[in-house]
């Protein structure tokens, strides 16, 4: 039997094919998986639905090389930056090709993912009353309560065929801690129908348990575990490494037109065999200056009886 | 791009951070935004509001601002130090609960009754600037006890009707919140490159309160699409004041938020 | 301006008044604050509606004492020893005087909390079609799947006036660290107008602040913090001590009669002044026993940057 | 109350410990119920079952069996080792999505479509005898891929209708279970101090399936409320092996769940 662990190109070329629907950068700003990104550009799949409340230029990526032909989101841009120029170039002129958006709001992501979670076929609220983000969307029902006739917003499930989320540490299993803010990991991961868990360190087992309530969710829904250092580089995981602000800004000047960003997702992507080569071709030292300067250790807790 | 005023040097991004945290009370819980509100946070923390709460979407909230400038909210500097770390789900569900009585928002556009577009401009079909869409800011629109909008003033933002409502302010004018079933209190206030922006308290127009120093009221009525009401008592806003100014720069040294 | 920090008697005089709704016993077996419900008993509230998912002899006791006109819950009884004796005769004999039973399942109850929390009105669910808990009920709507017709059961929400939770620490501002099996503490943490904390230790802003993804809930929500070791006491908190399964056993056989009840009452809670007391009439070297044999450190954790 | 059977003494708890071990298929997700269905699922993990996954709705996920007796799913040694700890509901959800193959409850009446009573004997307004609820009974009973129930048989409890339905087996029979929405597959068995009675396919009524070593069919059919249907294959239940019987009584040497 082949076990979990397994290498990035692996955990894409079994998990992610055409066509599925893969929640990526379920912690906002943080725990970015963009080594996963990547990997799933390298491999040129098409048609897939990305979902994410925000994405930080993960999607933007994914949009611009082609691999995506529906977004679930609240929010595509840069951050630190700016717009979004490969969603812009997607949603106002279908280049490279046609994009569906669904648009969400942070509130109804979390909702629909929750709903997923708890097999809920829906969770109402009051977000989002008259806004245009209702009418004709298919992720909202208008409805009312029952008592009052008050209007609500009906925000229906979401259930990703596979969820990739960043962590600070795994076992062979995907029994992993995470910690940071948390934005929809674990709701997300408790929605789709399989999780990639990618790890800065691959642990013990005895490790992991002897913290049960760190972790972030059952391994049973843990399809692969991918041991990738520094796999969400640019975006910083906390206690490892910080955020690479200036590699968000160079990409953002770098992929205002088609052109520059074609040599970008060659330079950083396409040409590049894996990790290893990506963090090769960073400037020296840069690896060393995200590092932490100063270890903050929680306080120990003990599980003893 | 510096504007000189009694003997204090300052630009308007920090005039709009003076100005925006100096609506934070004490002892508020505040959902905080991107960008300049990450600095009003501050400034308010350490002026007059030392008990306010700040909520970050990320699923982050802290009763201190992080020690260092932010980029983004999920920085680790403001993951350490923070009196929880969770879900964002659960922050959302505190503004639903109606127990946040301050969010901060940006925009794009603006319409004269607070309704903010951060999606499409022109149509959604084809837009003509597909803009990155709501990110919390429409449950902030929709759920916060208020809200204040923080924009660059300019002619072609400030538009007599927006062209998509991505973050509701008052919808039509009048009781259209009420009627649409919005819980929340609405914009407060839109905080301009240019001046203040209230709410008539009935109509629900945007009206001018204040022109910041350096600015004619003239001057943003023309960078306004609309015919801009002026509030009889209009006048000159208060600069920020040396102390104010003091706390920016701390956070802000180099200007990456507060010197485009 | 008197902080948070108080006794026993003095939060429950604060923040428990006649009438009002108190959710305890949100970790199911363990954590359940035994000392607010004894406090709650001697101060003899009256009208008081109850809710928590399983309440392993607390609710009994409050039932017994006379305090309780309404429980909200999915279970009351004697986990380890059997039913509830003084449930059983205020249901069957509205002795000591009548109670409302509004009756929930676990997963019901915790949908129930989310809500109110979420400031939902409701969450959907299939749970509990065809059973006798749904009609007449106030907690449950039926309804059905907008676009497939199939039943539903929407959950009313639930926010109680206020929730009691046991932690392990906790500091004077109520960030407090909780861990082991949570239940429903966090969503009735967060859906109660205020909390109540009661804390194994009361211990450094700097602690707690070291490990914010421990936190359980935001303390702005936090009314009162207690310091009350073996607060929890006959129930089990992970690294202070464990269940006193025996304690449950007696108090199974005293409560049998009503006079048996009345007798132990007047032995463990109204004769007596506040947790020291109780903790002093316990068998010599019961404390010692229940203590840890061994220290099961979590991993540690670092938050640095 | 210990039965002589082959060279082996043990008790019917025993009996029924082993039995609805048996029932936990290698692999699968099993909500683990209190008392004896604690010891099951140690029983199936050690015996066939090694990779089956234990989930306790106290918030809690095990892939090996706590090292000691539980009295309450909470215990300490239930929480340290466990391979999650975590909220009620993110279990209740996982049960929901169908993602929960098998799970076990008890009962204090139960009829011969596996309705299972824990709330009210008499009328709800004056009940004979309140129970004390459903717990997570009637979640699971609603929502797991089956479910076993496990009781004491007594014609008192065995009842032709529950005077009330906490936890619903096949309703009224046939295609009730469709009809009022149920997700979950309902029971697939009853398992009691006198034999296991299965469920006729289409029908839904419950079968006696086997009774236990020294018990006859007749004992069995006299101690249920109705006529009880006798499966042509009805057999005298496998009793508990040595190897079934040392693992129980490892984890309870006492007998606290198993010799009453």
């Amino acid at each position: 039997m082949m076990g979990k662990v397994m290498t990035m190109a692996q955990a894409i070329g079994r998990f992610v094919p055409d066509g599925c629907s893969v929640l990526m950068g379920a912690a906002l700003e943080s725990l970015i998986p963009f080594a996963a990104g990547h990997e799933i550009i390298r491999q040129r799949r098409r048609n897939l639905t990305l979902i994410g409340p925000i994405s930080d230029i993960l999607f933007d990526q994914l949009i611009g090389a082609g691999c995506a032909s529906r977004v679930t989101a609240a929010w595509v841009g840069n951050v630190s930056a700016g717009l979004a120029h490969n969603y812009r170039r997607a949603a106002e002129a279908n280049t490279p090709h046609r994009l569906d958006i669904e648009d969400h709001s942070n509130f109804t992501l979390s909702l629909a993912l929750l709903a997923g979670g708890l097999g809920a076929p829906f969770i109402p609220t009051k977000t989002l009353l008259g806004t245009d983000l209702l009418p004709g969307s298919q992720s909202f029902q208008l409805s009312s309560e029952p008592d009052t006739g008050a209007p609500l917003v009906n925000v229906q499930a979401i259930t990703p065929d596979v969820a990739i989320l960043q962590v600070q540490r795994s076992d062979r299993e995907g029994n992993a801690h995470c910690w940071g803010n948390l934005g929809v990991s674990e709701e997300g991961g408790l929605a789709s129908r399989g999780v990639i868990i990618v790890a800065e360190e691959v642990v013990s087992r005895e490790m992991i348990l002897s913290d049960p309530n760190r972790v972030l969710l059952p391994s049973a829904k843990v399809v692969a575990v991918v041991h990738e250092p520094w796999g969400a580089h640019p975006s910083p995981v906390q206690g490892f490494y910080g955020r690479d602000h200036g590699f968000y800004e160079q990409y953002h000047l770098a992929s205002r037109t088609s052109e520059g960003f074609e040599q970008w997702l060659k330079g950083w992507i396409l040409d590049i065999e894996d990790r290893t080569g990506y963090l090769a071709r960073l400037p020296k030292d840069r690896l060393n200056q995200l590092k932490p300067s100063q270890r903050r250790l929680a306080a120990p807790v003990d599980y003893g009886y | 791009m510096r504007t000189e005023s009694s003997n204090t040097q300052y630009t308007m991004q920090e005039v709009m951070v003076a100005v925006a945290a100096r609506q934070i009370r004490d002892g508020e819980m505040v959902f905080v935004g991107m960008r300049l509100p990450l600095l009003a946070f501050a400034v308010a923390k350490r002026m007059h509001a030392p008990r306010a709460v700040g909520l970050f979407e990320c699923g982050l909230m802290r009763d201190e601002p992080a020690p260092e400038l932010l980029y983004t909210m999920s920085d680790p500097p403001n993951i350490a130090g923070a009196i929880w770390s969770t879900r964002m789900i659960n922050l959302m569900g505190m503004l639903q609960q109606r127990a946040v009585q301050l969010g901060m928002i940006g925009g794009a556009e603006v319409d004269g009754f607070g309704n903010v577009n951060t999606s499409y401009i022109g149509s959604r079909q084809r837009p003509t600037v597909k803009l990155p869409g709501s990110g919390g800011a429409a449950d902030i629109a929709s759920l916060a006890g208020r809200f204040l909008i923080i924009m660059q003033h300019e002619r072609r933002r400030f538009k007599e009707r927006v062209d998509y409502i991505t973050s509701p302010g008052f919808g039509e004018g009048g009781d259209w919140r009420r009627r649409v079933g919005l819980p929340g209190g609405g914009p407060a206030a839109i905080i301009t490159t240019l001046g203040t922006l209230s709410f008539d308290p009935e109509t629900k127009e945007a009206i001018l309160a204040s022109h910041h120093p350096g600015v004619t009221p003239d001057e943003v009525c023309r960078q306004t699409g609309w015919p801009l009401r002026i509030s009889p008592a209009v006048h000159e806003t208060t600069p920020p004041t040396e102390e104010e100014l003091a706390i920016i720069r701390h956070y802000d040294p180099k200007g990456f938020w507060t010197r485009p």
